[in-house]
């Protein structure tokens, strides 16, 4: 079982879901990121998502560790769709399984945000009358030294 | 033989995803990072993209070695 | 569409999740609890759930309304299975679609929480040696006056 | 006519579901609760329900008309 993966296809949630399951866990969270059509004001029209695919799943896979090693009892799988994707569509489902409700919410919300960090994922926005490639840490941080600093990667 | 991966709007300004190079064998990134700049003038942005040698990000002074794969991350935005 | 929902089945996460679907969401966070096998060292067999239902999914309407209140371009559906469950059986999912993902995470767990506090659903504990009705609130707080303080019901 | 719904731990202790009692018209809810008490002296966990009149929860001064239902409501556990 493929815990981490970058796919081309439409992501089937309880695929996900199913990958977590344990007799141990009493909660489930998921966190499925879709299409927003308006941003900012600015009409999207679709989104192409590029990856540079093995270093993605790598790094997936070690959000995951991360998360276990802060809550040794959390299954964790991650699943993130490239190509082009319309309003709607559903580009990551993130589930993370732990015995108590609270942790898995505390996971799952670390996961996304992990992933905006260090997985070499790139999404292209589409307007009516543009394009651009969107570089999401540039709304929190700049990496001026070309990197993000050592606790962003480890 | 040194093998350059480029990424989302880097990718576009080289016009390749890959750019292979024996030459580059010993040297730094940082020194593959000028080079590139030398070659493509418009390729600005590559300051600000990380950079991954065998899909593990990396300092900007590690040499690299015979076979290395040198990654240029752009800004990432999954999710 | 009914977005509020006791049900006898097993639950469809993907139907659920359908129900809060959104052009202008880009973010949709679920919450699913399952039966967990251990609890404080004793072994769950199964668990029977009951629920005064009509009073119950208003309940859930009102928690959706709570969150709407709050995040007006939220979407909200709960469905609460009642029954027999086993061992990983999904009790319960919540999806809190919005435009913005820190939001869905908060409304999603201010569902559960809600939940546990104001729905008529009570859960019956098998164990191997025994039986009891279980009382969440009472882990958390009692309400001496035989009924919840205003602000938890409103 | 008032219909009393008992739910949970009270359920089994009375061994029905729904009770109905004419003579509880115009009584509060505290009053209903002490008759339970009566008719059912194992009945002490009723102290810890909450309780709802036609599906909403209630204070239990809230005396009752014809026709209410009166949930006793012991500490909930979904999710």
């Amino acid at each position: 079982m493929q815990r981490y993966r970058i796919i081309e296809d439409p992501i089937d949630i309880g695929e996900v879901v199913t990958k977590v399951e344990d007799r141990n866990a009493g909660a489930i969270n998921t966190f499925i990121g879709t299409v927003r059509e308006m941003t900012k004001g600015k009409k999207t029209v679709f989104l192409k998502y590029d990856a540079y695919v093995p270093m993605a799943e790598k790094k997936l896979e070690q959000i995951g560790d991360e998360i276990v090693e802060q809550y040794p009892e959390a299954k964790v799988a991650i699943t993130h769709r490239i190509g082009r994707l319309d309003i709607q569509d559903i580009a990551v489902v993130i589930a993370v399984s732990t015995p108590h409700r609270a942790d898995s919410f505390a996971a799952s919300r670390y996961a996304i945000e992990r992933i905006k960090e260090i997985v070499p994922i790139w999404k292209k926005e589409h307007w009516e009358d543009g394009e651009e490639w969107i570089g999401d840490q540039l709304e929190k941080k700049s990496y001026s030294k070309g990197h993000p600093e050592e606790e962003d990667l480890t | 033989m040194i093998e350059i991966l480029l990424f989302a709007e880097l990718e576009e300004i080289v016009g390749e995803r890959k750019l292979t190079d024996p030459q580059l064998v010993g040297k730094t990134i940082n020194e593959v990072r000028e080079k590139l700049k030398q070659d493509y003038p418009n390729i600005k942005q590559i300051d600000r993209a990380m950079v991954a040698v065998n899909e593990e990000y990396a300092e900007d002074d590690q040499q690299l070695n015979e076979g290395d794969v040198v990654a240029f991350i752009p800004p990432v935005s999954g999710g």
